[in-house]
């Protein structure tokens, strides 16, 4: 009899812990409105906007936000697609992808036959668009991961990535290529990531182009959820990686996910 | 355009170890070598920065060379070299360890591109002017950190550091808000800026302070203060050896690098004796209560988690006692007492790490009770061990012992007497949680032949815990001198 | 910083041993030779520099070492009249102690280990005797506790690790107190520098009572390592450090580090006229008193040699302490001068104990019987420095007894006679059994473990003249007290400059 | 200050206050992560609402792009504590079946 009033305590307890926390929250909730009210209020406006729209015409591109992206915080950016590739590099930390799933049937073949090409082309234009319109890497980017996703849906287990190899390659490409042209930049006198006027629309389709790829294939990667099957997964002989062969292992590696059904 | 040139290792500080972490992504066959060179060059752009501060004075610069308000700054003062130099060799010291560590081929390839990730993170962060970039700065140290510490794939690493991740977003978020209300009423990012106008606005003091809150006790979640510490425990004991060191003596520190910049930059027009006892007393409770979670913990490897936890608490001791100093030489002092603590505890905390997964390797365990033979086998580590301990507990000659003298005596001078109380106590269980351990390298086993068995591995360990105690202990005034305060006028 | 001849010196004898110590930590275990090489080399380093440092301190040269370790913290190493003093008595000690304890350990485990401590203790040790101002001496203090816990836990046996315990547990604590003190103090007045006759005379009496509890905390922290009662608890727990250790905690470093301390806490921070005026020396005095006899009484009773002699050393270093705290020159005179004698004394009875033990197996007094028959050498040593405790003239105890008795006349502290008379009694009562057995009952049958080490004499050489020698230094400490450059002669320079005369 | 702009960034704040709760009141992992994404979009609309000037000015570009970049990020973030909590799930299914 003892337990389940324990129990009963238990949850009780546990839902005067709610209430309290829903009394606390709803608090927070109140005074995060006056404080958002007061702020609004603070005569801050127009905020850094006029001197965004002011500076525009030298950041060799028309849409305020690719402005914003690429070129005043471009820095932001940069250290953002490094967030997104240290995520893939964390999933891939953790093991080998599942197995894909099953061969799509003739319909869902045709269909993807038609949508991932209409994606891929969707994206380059969105990419291009970014200059001008809304539009960019980010939604390129996208537009190519989720055709990822299709094809991995119909049964690619790549989910149309090459081989790891090269997948790496794509993966670095944006962070590779913004840094490199920063440090470019850098080199010749004009300062990290200080484009030249002249220069700046086309650094930055450039610096578009690779982090679009990169973008893409990181959430292709991501969304096949391991490191990537097919041939170079295999350990080979002639690995460089550990450079002392060395007494016994730190730690075993780590098991292999269970295939899922 | 030498001005220019002078903020180039600013720049290469961030720029190389991405730049490292790209190869090592695309070529992983030549993870450890690349990833070495990396480590080499980023340590070198970081003494190199250090030493144009140290004639220069801070550092600014502005990317895109844009007009303050709208580009991100780059900017490196005294305290942000300090810590920058700090991480950067604890950094160097670490990698040298790993490389020898990992010999897994899956393991090398994932820790190289995520670690020197986490290392332009880190840098980042102690670099960056602008508070929305310190967002993306902790994100990135957050994600990097919680897939490293994943990286032995056991249960308990996945679950806690799933953990960490989950509990830092929440506190990244938390920080983002208050971003957000700033930029609201000041409509700016850059952290001059900003100060200048939260100085300038006292009528908006409900803004500030609740901006303040949001990001502090964001933070705070992020660099474990009690009692929001309750992930890091499991979290830094289940990670890997190098990976641990790196958790908690850079990204911990990095974090509360960030809350002491909010609080003594951006916030300091609110940051009084009233604002500054609730950490202070947080950070008390954190000090015993951590040290005595250590002084019980079976495994080595949690004892040093916990130790953590309580040196954690000694940095925020320090905030009512800014608070009531006012400007002046003590309050220098205390400012570099601060500093010399962290760094200290970096160093220290590192090698104690990178010791105690030596010894781990070693004895296929890490409980303490069971450690006598090991350590006793390994002279080298068993004094690595020792020395970053007595950096721990404060001893002299050892850089927090300064920073404790220091602290305690501004602790007397300013009437808050009790906070020696915490501070002496936090020591005596500091002495016997270290020597708990110490006391297991003093058995009956054979002689080790050898000073050092296993020189990557040990000389890092070693080196940086040497550090610690012999050069940060006896040679401190350079951090005066990076910190821009006069020795001169430095007395009682 | 300069870095002329004299402000190198104090710092290159705190060097001498320190670098020597840290190549034979790096050493391998079998290098043998390289080792005893480093030891001595050391040892013999240190004694030559302190040689020049006498002779300079005697020409009127000043010599200071300053490190800034932070501004406003100074390292500072200088040569006063009482630092050269202690650093003689540690230098010379440590030499013989060197000797010995090669001859003991370099055939056992771990010598690496144990040479590279032994080294830093004695580094801890001059630092110490030649710190100049309070932040200097806690820091050395703390290098010393550290330095210490090795050597006591050397042995590695259950026993030795609990010691060892213990030992840290008291000595990590009072240090911490130490250090409150010291801390409190500087917030008080800036750099505590040692100066002869004090140097809170002029402090404004609303800060009296805060002076009286910082003392509180400085003795407290202090008295750990002096063993005061009831702060003694270590000392006998220690004893199971092996033979070398003993002595070098009990005669050089570590209890003396402590009646060190108390002596330039009372006459070169607070001065003796404030520390009357305060009435800490009557608080002292009390405490040092009880020690003394508390600790005979305790020594009376127990059967292992060395535990016998660590309950006489908790008694005999309270001589200092009890010098320190009468008012009036040759009361210091006596307490520092029994800073050296019991020194020398009682690092010749470890060292015979060592002697028996490594020889025979002999740990226990009732074993003793007829020992001096089999190790004659040995057992002289040992009578010396029993009847120089007991304060037997000519020997270099009764010097001490003496001043202290003198002094305490003088001071009108009559009470300090019956404090050294019934010491006396007691030390005779737990002394004179022993040298009773040893020369006048019949030898065993059988030794517990007997070694013979192939030498015409009782026991190996390393073993054997160490404490002969030593024994020779009591003899001459008290032979030729009114020698110049005697212990007596040079405590009473002290004396004089301590208060002014 | 516009009356639209203090409503939808009013209603950032209720999202983000719900997220909160749900957060730490609800245990299962998808349930915390769900709540994560929605505090965080609360925060960004926030941030969007910032950027509102009315119909005649073109809106702060500013917050928008840091909107776009805290997307990425909250992307990132989440997968990762998909995989981690993938990879928990079948360590606790290999800890069953045998």
């Amino acid at each position: 009899m003892s337990a389940p009033a324990g129990l009963d305590r238990a949850t009780e307890r546990s839902r005067d812990l709610r209430l309290l926390l829903a009394v606390l929250l709803t608090l927070l909730g109140v005074a995060l409105t006056l404080v958002y009210l007061i702020a609004l209020n603070a005569g801050a406006a127009p905020r850094l906007a006029d001197l965004a729209y002011e500076r525009l015409p030298s950041t060799g591109v028309q849409n305020p936000v690719t402005a914003v992206l690429l070129n005043y915080r471009a820095y932001d950016t940069l250290m953002e697609l490094a967030v997104l590739l240290a995520a893939l590099l964390g999933i891939w930390a953790l093991g080998p992808a599942p197995p894909g799933f099953q061969r799509s049937g003739a319909v869902l073949a045709a269909m993807v036959s038609w949508v991932v090409p209409l994606l891929i082309v969707t994206g380059g234009y969105m990419l291009w668009v970014g200059g001008y319109a809304p539009g960019g890497a980010f939604q390129a980017g996208a537009l190519l991961g989720a055709a990822g996703v299709i094809v991995r849906l119909a049964g690619d287990p790549r989910a149309g990535l090459p081989g790891e190899a090269a997948q790496r390659w794509l993966l670095v490409a944006g962070v590779l290529v913004f840094t490199l042209v920063g440090l470019g930049l850098m080199a010749f006198g004009a300062g990290f990531l200080t484009y030249p006027p002249t220069l700046a629309k086309w650094l930055i389709l450039l610096i578009e182009a690779a982090a679009t790829v990169a973008i893409g294939a990181a959430l292709a990667a991501a969304y096949v959820g391991g490191r990537p099957p097919g041939p170079d997964a295999r350990p080979t002989a002639e690995d460089e990686d550990a450079l002392t062969p060395a007494q016994t292992p730190a730690n075993p590696p780590a098991p292999p996910l269970d295939p899922r059904p | 355009m030498s001005d220019a040139a002078l903020t180039h290792p600013l720049v290469l500080c961030i720029a190389l170890p991405l730049l490292g972490a790209m190869l090592v992504t695309a070529l992983p066959r030549w993870s450890v070598r690349l990833g070495i060179l990396a480590a080499v060059a980023t340590a070198a752009a970081a003494v190199a920065l250090a030493a144009t501060v140290w004639q220069q004075g801070t550092l600014h610069l502005m990317l895109g060379g844009w007009d303050r308000q709208l580009a991100i700054a780059l900017r490196a003062d005294g305290i942000a070299t300090a810590l920058v130099l700090m991480a950067n060799l604890v950094a160097l010291g670490i990698s040298v360890y790993a490389s020898g560590y990992f010999h897994d081929r899956v393991r090398v390839r994932s820790f190289w591109p995520l670690w020197l990730l986490l290392w332009a993170g880190l840098n980042g962060l102690f670099l960056a002017g602008d508070l929305f970039n310190l967002y993306v700065m902790l994100e990135l140290l957050g994600i990097a950190a919680a897939a490293l510490g994943a990286l032995t794939g056991n249960r308990d690493a996945v679950a806690a550091n799933l953990r960490y991740l989950l509990v830092g977003l929440l506190g990244s978020i938390s920080y983002l808000l208050g971003v957000a209300l700033l930029y609201t009423a000041y409509g700016t990012l850059d952290l001059g800026l900003l100060a200048a106008g939260i100085a300038d606005s006292p009528q908006l003091l409900a803004v500030n302070a609740a901006a303040m809150t949001l990001m502090v006790a964001g933070l705070a979640l992020k660099a474990a203060l009690f009692p929001l510490h309750f992930w890091l425990p499991p979290a830094h004991a289940n990670a890997p050896a190098p990976v641990s060191a790196a958790l908690s003596a850079l990204v911990v520190k990095a974090v509360f690098y960030l809350i002491l910049r909010l609080w003594l930059d951006l916030f300091w027009p609110i940051t009084g004796m009233a604002a500054a006892m609730l950490p202070a007393l947080l950070g008390a409770v954190a000090i015993v209560w951590g040290s005595w979670r250590a002084l019980r913990a079976e495994r080595l490897k949690l004892l040093a988690a916990y130790s953590t936890v309580a040196q954690i608490g000694y940095l925020f001791l320090f905030l009512p006692l800014l608070a009531a100093t006012p400007p002046g030489p003590a309050r220098d002092d205390l400012l570099a007492a601060l500093l010399l603590m962290a760094v200290t505890h970096g160093f220290a905390k590192a090698g104690f790490f990178l010791a105690a997964g030596l010894v781990q390797t070693n004895a296929g365990h890490d409980r303490i009770d069971d450690l006598g033979g090991t350590a006793q086998r390994l002279p080298a580590t068993t004094f690595a061990i020792a020395l970053s301990g007595s950096a721990l507990i404060g001893l002299p000659p050892s850089g927090s012992f300064i920073g404790k003298w220091l602290l305690m005596q501004s602790a007397i001078a300013t009437g808050q007497w009790w906070w020696v109380i915490v501070v002496t106590t936090g020591s005596l269980l500091a002495s016997a949680y270290v020597f708990r351990v110490l006391s297991r390298a003093f058995g009956l086993e054979p002689t080790p032949m050898r000073f050092i068995t296993d020189a990557r591995a040990e000389v890092p360990a070693l080196t940086l815990a040497l550090v610690s105690v012999a050069v940060l202990g006896l040679a401190s005034g350079p951090v005066w001198t990076l910190l821009g305060l006069s020795a001169a006028g430095v007395g009682a | 910083m300069s870095w002329d001849y004299a402000a190198l010196l104090p710092g290159a004898i705190v060097v001498s041993s320190l670098l020597p110590g840290v190549f034979i930590f790096l050493l391998d275990e079998e290098s043998h030779v390289l080792r005893t090489v480093l030891n001595l080399f050391g040892a013999v380093a240190k004694l030559v520099l302190v040689g020049l440092l006498i002779y300079g301190v005697w020409l009127g040269q000043v010599f200071e070492t300053r490190i800034a370790i932070a501004p406003g913290l100074t390292l500072v190493l200088n040569a006063d009249a009482l630092s050269v003093l202690f650093v003689t008595l540690s230098t010379v000690l440590w030499l013989v102690t060197t000797v010995y304890a090669i001859g003991y350990l370099e055939h056992s485990t771990n010598r690496s280990r144990f040479f590279g401590f032994f080294s830093l203790c004695v580094s801890a040790t001059v630092g110490i005797a030649l710190s100049g101002n309070l932040l200097t001496f806690v820091i050395f203090y703390e290098v010393l506790t550290l330095a210490t816990y090795p050597l006591v836990a050397h042995r590695g046996t259950p026993e030795a690790t609990r010691g060892a315990k213990i030992y840290l547990a008291y000595t990590l604590s009072g240090g911490l107190l130490l250090l409150v003190g010291a801390v409190w103090l500087r917030t008080l007045t800036g750099p505590v520098d040692f100066v002869e006759g004090g140097m809170l005379g002029d402090l404004s009496p609303d800060l009296h009572g805060q002076l009286v509890v910082i003392f509180a905390l400085l003795l407290a922290g202090l008295g750990v390592k002096a063993a005061l009662v009831p702060l003694h608890g270590w000392l006998p727990q220690s004893m199971v450090a092996p033979a070398p250790v003993s002595s070098l905690l009990h005669a050089v470093a570590v209890v003396k580090a402590g009646a060190f301390g108390i002596v330039r806490v009372v006459y070169d921070v607070y001065g003796v006229t404030l520390a009357s005026q305060l009435g800490l020396l009557t608080v002292l005095g009390v405490l040092a008193s009880f020690t003394i006899v508390y600790g005979s009484v305790l020594a009376l009773t127990q059967d292992g040699l060395k535990k016998r002699l660590a309950y006489s050393t908790v008694s005999q270093v309270s001589y200092i302490a009890l010098g320190t705290s009468l008012l009036g020159p040759v009361a210091t005179v006596g307490g520092l001068v029994h800073l050296v004698h019991q020194g020398i004394m009682k690092i010749t009875l470890f060292f015979c104990a060592g002697n028996y033990a490594e020889t025979l197996g002999v740990a226990k007094v009732s074993q003793m019987d007829g020992i001096g028959r089999r190790m004659p050498l040995t057992t002289l040593a040992f009578t010396v420095g029993a009847l120089g405790m007991i304060g037997l003239p000519p020997i270099a105890g009764f010097v001490s007894k003496w001043y202290l008795g003198l002094g305490g006349v003088e001071a009108g502290q009559h009470w300090v006679l019956v404090i050294l008379a019934s010491s006396t009694l007691l030390n005779a009562g737990y002394f004179l059994p022993i040298l009773y057995r040893a020369w006048f009952r019949p030898l065993p049958a059988e030794w517990p473990n007997e070694h013979h080490f192939g030498t015409r004499f009782e026991t190996m050489h390393a073993l054997l003249w160490p404490p002969v020698i030593t024994a020779v230094f009591c003899l001459l400490a008290g032979l030729l007290a009114a020698a110049p450059f005697s212990p007596l002669e040079w405590a009473r320079l002290i004396a004089e400059r301590e208060y002014g005369l | 200050m516009l009356i639209a702009q203090f409503l939808y960034g009013g209603a950032g704040l209720v999202l983000f206050t719900l997220g909160l709760w749900s957060f730490l009141v609800h245990e299962p992992l998808l349930r915390k992560i769900i709540a994560l994404n929605v505090t965080g979009a609360g925060v960004f609309h926030v941030l969007i609402a910032i950027a509102y000037r009315g119909d005649a000015a073109p809106p702060d570009p500013v917050p928008h792009a840091l909107v776009l970049t805290g997307i990425v990020v909250a992307v990132s973030a989440t997968a990762l504590a998909l995989m981690l909590g993938a990879r928990l799930q079948d360590a606790d299914e290999e800890d069953q079946t045998p």
